[in-house]
């Protein structure tokens, strides 16, 4: 087993958790897919940088290899970005329930969370 | 290879089997123990001090191999031996507030209420003081 | 001088961490960290109203000291104990251990030690502040046990905390 | 090169964080800096517009690291194009915003009004892939500010629709930088084209995908079949007058398919997107047609005036790219026209909102009609106005693809669609009368200032009519500039002294 | 020497932070689960340690110093909500 | 001097529009002066026109469109143009008088200036595209004319059906004369009417030729577009007058005529505008024998007559043409006088329904006068100007064949002669002539001058060029003729006596059968009801409303406002995309060797898979899964550590827990366990989606770290980060050098967030959500105690221990792992944890800065600094930096990056705080059991001691 074969694993076990949560009818599993989802990019934007063990990208006169540290800066920028997007959708849910008494993703009453509000007729 | 340090060696090596074993054996007692106040005695310590001796261990390991020597293990040990204790502090005030209010998934813990303090008071997790008697109203 | 230093002795530690977690010493270095330690307290002293006054010095160390000896020493009772002891012969009890102190910080540093040191994990206080409720782990007897914490540590707190 | 290109982000940000300081105290300074900032902006990329037009590309390397290993803003005609039309319709947005009190109905109106100004002119202006991704963020992130700016449950529901589906797709456009970037090892426009050509036969497939990623995000902000979803709710949900801004919004996604689709994603992309515009232009008018309130009326008419432009991109061929240029700017601004009507319906006549419904007579009402009329004729492309001009010249420059007889086909059809819409609509709003005394509660004396800023776009509409002529040369220009992807990596891949 | 005592030590660490999963998805209660987490991060730290000296670096150790602050706050916070609902009042 | 010509009429309008408190003569002067100045202008061209020359005038406009300002005026024009403007100021006058007395007619004269212009536009404009334009404008027009009494929903129905119907011709002639255009290789009529052959020739032929067909029978109201006509006559009488008899339902007609060189003459043409205008001509005059309302009868009339001039253009002869030619001029002067009369009868005998009038001609004598000379003109009797051209138009139709037979042609010309005697005939009798009823709706009375002048010129001339046609019209018809038909020599020779022709034998019969059916009227009526002809406005509603129900089921069916659906077809388009791309672009295996994984790193992967299933599986209970996902931020901050990421593992692990408590503190209001999931196929269908999505991800992934990298342009930033940047660790100097732009946008949402968070959650204390608010209560029963004493004593310890450690971190983050943005969370984590252990209120009052500004001053100082190199002649964000030395300080660097990284932290720091803020403040609102103190820790047994003493 190479550590490459356990990232890339990681990384589609979070994509599809996040995939799977983010078609969930209510905004807090949601919530949880994005958060899962973006745990998923930024391994997958760290690993394509591709994956070195103990070289951090510190600069010093000699030294030829390092990990690439350009994806790290971009995964850095997509954490932060990712987490004030992420506590804006925590917080518009919360809103949103209050406002209206349901946490459905749609809106719509809960005696039918589990359909498209649309096939309502 | 001079005396002194084949001690070093052996203290360092000593020091991370140490901390090994400790972290270990805290855990382990975390997944036997039968109900979470006992549960709790593991890790608060065990596991405090086998992180301790690690770190001691490079504490020590790092200015004895030609490297910049840090104190940041000093200061790790610091913040853990703080909140350790506080932890511990609050998951217990978690579990009997659990107990006394009776939520359903403590139905086979094996754990007994805790006895009512003396003189008619109660545990701070169970009962404020009574307003009346409550000193902080100035 | 109170105002410019309101915690001379969190001053002191912090500088003392500050020149800790630098890998190198330079005079510049030192001069920050000096205006560190004066800052830093200046800006979190309104969170830390009526500190207890406390006996900085041999008392302290000393106590450090035996807290540190006993955690190790208590350990290996512990690891004993989750290694060997079956479940049902474990004497698990509660202990309620009256408290002399009074200062907050004080019975909190009780408190610590007596979680951190083996076989016993403060669980809560009473809501007057006068007793301590403690898990032990396994004890024989349970008056044994707090005059033990009572003796060795509560009476020591004593003295640091006037 | 003078660091004018930079005033489009520095004046937005300066404004926003302005207008932040008054929030509280003295809220009429805080929208007077609002608007001269706006006002502001637009001279200035008037500048920009006249400094592109000398035709060459014109490249600045931010903190004057060389590109591509540092961000570049790029300046040329189509970016100055999006600039010039931003300004504009943001200023006739925010002047209606502080006319009828809508920055008092929550917090934080002006500085995130500026935020999304700062994301909108970032996207046009920056030649670096993930920079463009930040900006994104920008502007999304200050749109769903905007969009729930007053709140309400409707507003709130259909912000959270908004705003997920938005994390959704910049997860989407994430996976296709970092695909990029790990295949092609940059993340700069031009060096991305360069270094694609020499790129091993077994990582085409991966690049490709990246390239097609980014289709799927740019098409789904264009609101293109099918991930056009999601936004009729959201934009008949948000206020009109944001929604009235969030016109632009669309012609980013448009935007950067035309940026990056020469550079990055490759002309094979139009073959995907043909089809879809074709199917979203029929939905749109379909809905448009369909619509009972309205707000919904205006998102249908954008997303179908989209997608005819979008109809016209796909065919990336100079002249149709030419022709939906000229096509742009009049979508834009006629849909954020019907927007701002919108609003002033819902003000000036006090009951039923924005419903297509008789009401009694108000004050008003004809001239109201008129506006609606034009917004309509605009809309459905009729003459005299812009729109007629635009879809002649979509029709003759697709004449030549195979697709024309589809192309030719929905365009006229969703014509007429859009004729019999607007004409049914208009004569319920404006010719029928509700002479039932019940719901008779209206006469309040409207503000007729309000609606100057719809009167302004019906000005530029016009003169986007009466200047057909040098604007299309202009736009014919353009085009040609965003084919000729040579003289874009020359102006922006300056060769390092050094290697 | 160290060599092999580091591995054991990591091997240890690694066996604990599996024990840890079991009692943090064995429960039963959610104080146990609490406890569990926080055990793992102790126990994360002392990897870091290690791992620290095994590569003969020292750049991670800010990490584990965020990680015993940050665990702590953690841990009080889901406590907090068992005890309080709400964490910050 | 054309173009002003044609600029006038909507000079005019506009004046109207603009002038305010002119009284109705003024309003009708300055209407009747654009027009009469228009029609001078007119006249100033005719001359070298009428010797059959043209003049053209042109400025280019949109010249890649081959879109041309460019007028012509030619024969055809200048007869159309002189219509529209002789008729045009004849119908200003009759509106000024006809119009309700109270009425303002501004608006109303305006808009027919508007049509005026616009017809007139199609007369002359020499561009097709121009043309199209003008064309329009004349459907936009008639809506707003037949709307103009917008109160009647007759007049909305008939408004809205007109724009229907020439609308969708227009669409339909735009794509005819782009196609035509095309094919003859320009828009300009000068270029298209020589390149006949080419177009005829042209396989796009019939597609053009059947488009712009479309576009003239909708405006001309050949069958079957003919119903919106009769429909558009609630207009007032003389919008119906001028637009919808005279001028615009015959641009149809005039662009058969315009565009006849170019399409006439093959058997397509032929039997589509013949056939049309035969059975139209049929059709119009057998309804139009049958209405009562008189207005319905000459509406059908002209259908009728607009069927003839159809067919005679379609006919393809010269001969037909010149026909056709002069009988548009003949029916547009007494259709006109007819509709004139018709609103005068309405006017003033208060109804228009034949049953009610009859017996006129002793009541208004004049107006009986002019009624009856008109009539007899339209149904063709002689010495009048509509018998000659009927006369011509016979005699063609003898001439023509249809597929071989020579009957069809002529007698369905001479049914149709004979119904429009019939229906003139009744016109005449059942209005005027017949008994004089004894009350009338109104008492009827002939009206003032003004009202029935404008008709009296029209019959006046209908008779003079039934008298003398050569010399009044050939003058004109002449040059017409020649334009339309394109050879000049053509034969005009109108006579009212030619002999005894077939032609001369099928009036009388016509004229004799005519008599009889309407003295048999009644007998005719009631076969004519008992048929029961379906009803226009049924057929056209059962038309549209199927297409909007259509358009209601498919977007409701389509938009039906599910994110689910929304979201699943996004990352369904992005795989399928993704997989398409593969397909097409193909695949190699990298060779870049992997590194081997340890038991260790085996471990943190069963952990963070275990987590993930925890967290998914654990949809019941929230909570719950807010403890698990610790389990993942955990491993990927550990995977980060291992992976040579230390700035990226201190972003995530301080990020991760303030996600937490985010969740944590929105969590306690949201339900904690949802009643019911979604259902299982459902849940099956996601996962299908979800693990084709994961699959391509991680294969991606995959791939891409397998093989070897592609000379990233990081090598640049490795190299130069020291020497360039000022520092070693070259993640941070890419964040706030390199890359500083990008960090600059991401602190800025991140700032914008907090904002959003306190706008959002601000309001959130009134309305419902108040009242929600006010009557929560918790769904876990609370301990009593609010701020836990030990907890509140280590919070105090480590608030300073903390903040050092912060400082630190911000300080070397230039060289080592650490920065601005991880400092700026430490800093607001140490300062949450005061604010959980003492409280908001308590921890609040202590520190007194508002985030607001620490937001802005964060993002200003980035910008500023940002902007600060241009004072130096530097690009934006250039950053300078150097070393410094100090006596016993000694040597330290300052960077402007470290700056920009203040910015950084302070914005970082505003955010978090002003987030939290609100959000306890929201908590702080919720129903409480108990009363709120303000003290730091609730066991303070200090403070209780005080108490006691
Ligand atoms: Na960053
Ligand atoms: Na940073």
């Amino acid at each position: 087993m190479s550590i490459e074969f356990l990232v890339a694993t990681a990384i589609g076990a979070l994509t599809a958790a996040g995939i799977y949560l983010c078609l969930r009818a209510r905004t807090f599993p949601v919530v949880l897919g994005l958060a899962m989802l973006s745990y998923a990019i930024n391994l997958f934007l760290f690993a394509m940088g591709r994956l070195v063990v103990n070289r951090p990208p510190l600069y010093a006169k000699g030294v030829a290899d390092y990990t690439d540290p350009l994806p790290q800066a971009l995964v850095l920028t997509a954490i932060v970005i990712s987490f004030g997007m992420t506590a804006i959708a925590v917080v518009l849910s919360l809103r949103t329930f209050l406002e209206t008494g349901t946490d459905q993703v749609d809106g719509v009453p809960d005696q039918s969370e589990d359909r498209d509000p649309g096939d309502r007729t | 290879m001079s005396g002194l340090h084949v001690i070093v060696e052996v203290v360092i090596a000593a020091l991370l089997l140490l901390g090994g074993a400790f972290a270990l054996i805290g855990s382990w007692g975390l997944a036997r123990l039968p109900s979470l106040m006992s549960r709790l005695h593991g890790p608060t310590k065990a596991t405090t001090l086998g992180v301790g001796s690690c770190l001691v261990a490079s504490m020590i390991y790092f200015p004895t191999h030609g490297l910049a020597w840090t104190a940041h293990e000093l200061l790790i040990t610091l913040f853990l031996f703080i909140t350790a204790p506080i932890s511990a502090n609050m998951i217990a005030k978690a579990y009997i507030h659990g107990l006394k209010t009776r939520v359903p998934e403590l139905a086979e813990q094996s754990d007994v209420m805790p006895p009512v303090p003396p003189n008619a008071t109660d545990w701070a997790t169970f009962e404020m003081p009574k307003k009346d008697s409550a000193p902080d109203q100035e | 001088m109170q105002r410019l230093l309101p915690h001379p002795g969190l001053s002191l530690l912090l500088l003392i961490i500050w020149m800790l977690m630098l890998n190198a010493f330079s005079f510049g270095w030192l001069v920050l960290g000096l205006a560190l330690a004066v800052i830093i307290p200046l800006f979190t002293a309104p969170f830390w109203p009526d500190r207890p006054l406390m006996r900085w010095g041999l008392p302290l160390l000393g106590y450090v000291g035996l807290v540190i000896a006993d955690i190790v020493v208590a350990n290996f009772q512990v690891a004993r104990l989750i290694l060997f002891r079956r479940n049902r012969d474990m004497r698990t009890c509660w202990l309620i251990v009256p408290l002399e102190l009074r200062s907050a910080e004080a019975i909190t540093l009780l408190a610590g030690t007596i979680s951190l040191t083996p076989g016993t994990v403060s669980a809560d206080i009473s809501n007057d502040g006068q007793y301590l409720l403690v898990h032990a782990l396994d004890t024989g007897d349970a008056e044994g046990e707090v005059a033990r914490i009572k003796d060795r540590y509560e009476r020591r707190l004593m003295e640091i905390f006037r | 090169m003078t660091a004018l290109i930079a005033v489009p982000l520095l004046l937005p940000v300066f404004a926003a964080t302005a207008s932040l300081l008054f929030r509280r105290r003295r809220r009429a300074i805080g929208a007077a800096i609002s608007i001269a900032a706006t006002a502001l902006l637009l001279c200035t990329n008037v500048a920009l517009v006249m400094q592109a037009m000398r035709g060459e590309v014109i490249a600045y390397s931010l903190g004057d690291w060389p590109a591509p290993y540092g961000i570049v803003l790029v300046l040329d005609r189509l970016a100055a194009l999006m600039l010039i039309l931003t300004a504009v319709l943001a200023l006739a947005v925010i002047v209606h915003a502080v006319l009828t009190g809508l920055d008092r109905k929550g917090w934080h109106f002006h500085p995130l009004f500026h935020f999304q100004l700062l994301g909108v002119n970032g996207a046009f202006l920056t030649g670096d892939l993930f920079n463009l991704f930040v900006f994104f963020e920008v502007l999304l992130i200050a749109s769903y500010g905007l969009l729930l700016h007053g709140q309400g449950a409707r507003r709130l529901t259909a912000g959270v629709q908004y705003v997920i589906v938005n994390l959704v797709g910049s997860t989407i456009f994430l996976i296709a930088l970092g695909m990029l970037y790990g295949v092609t090892g940059t993340l700069n426009m031009a060096d991305v084209l360069v270094r694609a050509g020499d790129l091993p036969v077994g990582d085409q497939g991966l690049f490709r995908a990246a390239g097609l990623l980014l289709l799927t995000v740019f098409a789904l902000k264009a609101a293109l079949l099918p991930l056009h979803l999601w936004l009729p709710r959201a934009y008949a949900g948000a206020a009109p007058t944001v929604a009235a801004l969030f016109a632009i919004m669309t012609k980013v996604g448009a935007y950067a398919i035309v940026r990056t689709g020469p550079l990055v994603i490759g002309a094979q992309a139009g073959a995907y997107m043909l089809p879809a515009a074709l199917g979203t232009m029929l939905l749109g008018f379909a809905g448009l047609l369909a619509a009972r309130h309205l707000r919904p009326m205006a998102a249908y008419a954008l997303i179908g005036s989209t997608a005819t432009l979008l109809a016209a991109i796909a065919l990336f061929e100079p002249r149709a790219l030419a022709a939906g240029l000229y096509y742009l700017p009049h979508t834009t601004l006629s849909a954020a026209l019907l927007f701002l009507l919108a609003d002033l319906v819902v003000r000036w006549r006090c009951v039923e909102g924005d419903a297509i419904v008789p009401t009694p007579e108000y004050p008003g009402q004809r001239w109201l009609g008129v506006l609606f009329l034009t917004a309509g004729v605009a809309l459905a492309g009729l003459p005299p106005l812009s729109g007629f001009i635009g879809k002649l010249l979509i029709l003759e420059a697709s004449l030549a693809s195979v697709w024309a007889p589809f192309i030719w086909t929905l365009i006229l059809g969703t014509s007429l669609v859009a004729v019999v819409a607007f004409a049914r609509a208009g004569s319920t709003l404006f010719w029928k009368r509700d002479l039932t005394p019940a719901t008779a509660g209206t006469g309040v004396r409207p503000n007729f200032r309000e609606s100057a800023p719809a009167v302004f776009l019906i000005v530029c509409l016009v003169a986007l009519t009466l200047a057909a002529g040098p604007v299309t040369s202009y736009m014919e220009a353009t085009s040609e500039q965003v084919f000729d992807v040579g003289a874009y990596v020359k102006a922006v891949l300056v060769p390092l002294e050094d290697g | 020497m160290i060599a092999t005592a580091l591995h054991i030590a990591l091997g240890c660490v690694t066996l604990a932070v599996l024990l840890n999963l079991f009692r943090l998805f064995r429960g039963p209660t959610a104080p146990d689960r609490i406890l569990a987490l926080d055990t793992m991060l102790i126990n994360a730290i002392a990897f870091i340690i290690l791992f620290g000296i095994l590569e003969a670096s020292t750049v991670y150790f800010e990490a584990a110093l965020l990680m015993a602050m940050v665990g702590f706050v953690g841990t009080v916070a889901y406590t907090k909500f068992l005890l309080r609902g709400d964490i910050v009042e | 001097m054309l173009a002003l010509m044609a600029a006038l009429p909507f000079l005019g309008a506009g004046c109207l529009l603009a002038l305010r408190g002119v009284d109705r003569n003024g309003q009708m002067a300055v209407a009747l002066a654009s027009t009469l100045g228009a029609l001078a202008l007119l006249l100033i061209h005719a001359p070298p026109v009428l010797d059959g020359g043209t003049s053209a005038f042109s400025v280019p406009w949109v010249p890649s469109l081959g879109l041309e300002l460019s007028f012509r005026l030619d024969g055809l024009g200048l007869l159309f143009a002189g219509l529209i403007l002789g008729i045009g100021a004849l119908i200003l006058v009759y509106a000024r008088f006809y119009m309700p007395a109270q009425e303002p007619i501004g608006y109303f004269l305006s808009l027919l200036l508007l049509f005026q212009g616009a017809m007139l536009g199609i007369a002359v404009s020499s561009n097709v595209l121009l043309l199209l334009i003008f064309w329009e404008l004349t459907s936009l027009s008639s809506f707003l004319l037949i709307g103009y009494r917008s109160d009647k929903a007759d007049g909305r129905q008939g408004a809205r059906m007109a724009l229907a119907i020439t609308g969708g011709g227009g669409v339909a002639l735009i794509g005819g004369l782009l196609l035509l255009g095309d094919i003859a290789g320009s828009y300009e009529l000068a270029d298209i009417l020589t390149s006949g052959d080419v177009v005829r020739a042209s396989s796009l032929y019939p597609v053009a030729l059947v488009l712009i067909l479309l576009g003239c029978f909708t405006k001309s109201a050949q069958f079957p577009f003919h119903f919106w006509l009769p429909h558009a006559m609630a207009a007032p009488t003389p919008v119906s007058a001028y637009l919808h008899s005279a001028t615009m339902v015959k641009a149809g007609v005039f662009l058969l005529a315009r565009l006849w060189p170019v399409l006439s003459g093959t058997e397509l043409w032929f039997y589509l505008v013949a056939g049309t205008g035969l059975l139209t001509a049929l059709i119009g005059a057998v309804i139009a024998l049958f209405r009562y309302d008189l207005k319905a009868i000459l509406a059908y009339s002209t259908i009728s007559h607009l069927g003839l001039l159809t067919m005679l253009f379609g006919f393809g002869t010269p001969a037909a043409v010149a026909v056709g030619v002069f009988h548009l001029l003949n029916h547009a002067i007494f259709k006109a006088a007819l509709f004139m009369n018709a609103g005068i009868v309405d006017h003033e005998a208060g109804t228009r329904d034949v049953r009610l009038l009859g017996g006129l001609a002793g009541l208004m004598p004049v107006t009986a006068t002019l009624g009856t000379i008109a009539a007899a003109s339209m149904g063709g009797l002689p010495p009048l100007g509509g018998f000659l051209s009927k006369e011509m138009m016979l005699e063609e139709a003898v001439h023509t064949t249809w597929a071989g037979w020579l009957w069809p042609v002529p007698l369905v010309a001479f049914l149709a002669a004979t119904f429009s005697i019939a229906y003139s005939l009744r016109f005449i009798f059942h209005v005027y002539l017949s008994a004089r009823r004894d009350s009338y709706p109104a008492a009827p009375h002939d009206p003032s001058l003004g009202m029935w002048a404008p008709s009296a010129i029209l019959v006046v001339l209908t008779v003079l060029i039934g008298l003398f046609p050569a010399p009044l019209t050939s003058f004109i018809v002449v040059p017409a003729i020649g334009a339309a038909s394109g050879d000049i020599a053509t034969s005009f020779h109108p006579k009212l006596w030619h002999g005894i022709t077939p032609a001369l034998i099928m009036s009388i019969v016509a004229i004799l059968v005519g008599a009889i059916a309407l003295w048999r009227h009644a007998i005719l009526q009631r076969l004519w009801d008992r048929l029961g002809v379906p009803e226009a406005k049924r057929i056209f509603d059962r038309g549209l409303e199927p297409l909007v129900d259509g358009a209601r089921s498919l977007s409701g069916v389509i938009h039906n406002g599910s994110l689910q659906r929304q979201l699943g077809l996004l990352f369904l388009v992005a795989i399928a995309l993704g997989f398409e791309a593969i397909r097409l672009g193909g695949y190699a295996t990298g060779g870049r060797e992997t590194i081997p994984a340890p038991a260790s790193a085996v471990a943190a992967w069963i952990l963070l898979l275990a987590g993930i299933v925890a967290v998914v599986k654990a949809q019941r209970q929230r909570y719950l899964t807010l403890i698990y996902i610790s389990i993942i931020g955990l491993v990927v901050s550990l995977a980060f550590i291992y992976l040579s990421a230390p700035d990226l593992a201190l972003t995530q692990i301080s990020v991760e827990v303030m996600t937490i408590l985010l969740l944590l503190l929105a969590l306690n209001m949201l339900p904690k366990t949802p009643r019911r999931l979604s259902s299982t196929p459902r849940r099956v269908r996601d996962g299908l989606l979800g693990l084709a999505g994961g699959g391509a991800t991680g294969w991606a992934a995959w791939a891409i770290m397998t093989r070897a990298p592609n000379d990233p342009i990081s090598s640049y930033h490795w190299e130069r980060s020291y020497a360039g940047g000022g520092g070693t660790n070259v993640v941070n100097v890419t964040l706030v050098d390199f890359r500083g732009f990008d960090t600059f946008g991401e602190i800025t949402v991140l700032g914008i967030a907090a904002l959003i968070i306190f706008a959002l959650l601000q309001p959130a204390t009134r309305g419902p959500s108040g009242q929600r608010l006010r009557e929560w209560v918790a769904e876990l029963p609370h301990s009593p105690e609010r701020h836990p004493m030990m907890f509140a004593v280590a919070a105090r310890l480590l608030l300073p221990l903390a903040m050092m450690v912060g400082l630190y971190i911000f300080l070397r983050g230039h060289n080592m792992p650490g920065g601005g943005f991880i400092a700026g969370l430490i800093v607001s984590i140490a300062l949450l944890m005061q604010y959980m252990a003492s409280g908001f209120e308590w921890a609040d009052q202590r520190r007194r800065i508002d985030e607001h500004s620490i937001i802005g001053f964060g993002v200003i100082t980035a910008a500023l600094t940002g902007l600060g190199s241009l004072v130096f002649g530097a690009p934006l964000f250039t950053s300078a930096f150097g070393y410094f030395s100090l006596p016993l300080i000694g040597k330290f660097e300052l960077t402007t990056a470290m700056l920009f990284d203040i910015g950084v932290a302070t914005t970082v720091f505003g955010a978090m705080m002003l987030a939290l803020a609100e959000l306890s403040h929201i908590a702080q609102r919720a129903h409480k059991e108990e009363p709120v103190d303000d003290n730091p820790m609730d066991i303070d047994p200090g403070r209780m001691l005080e108490a006691d003493r």
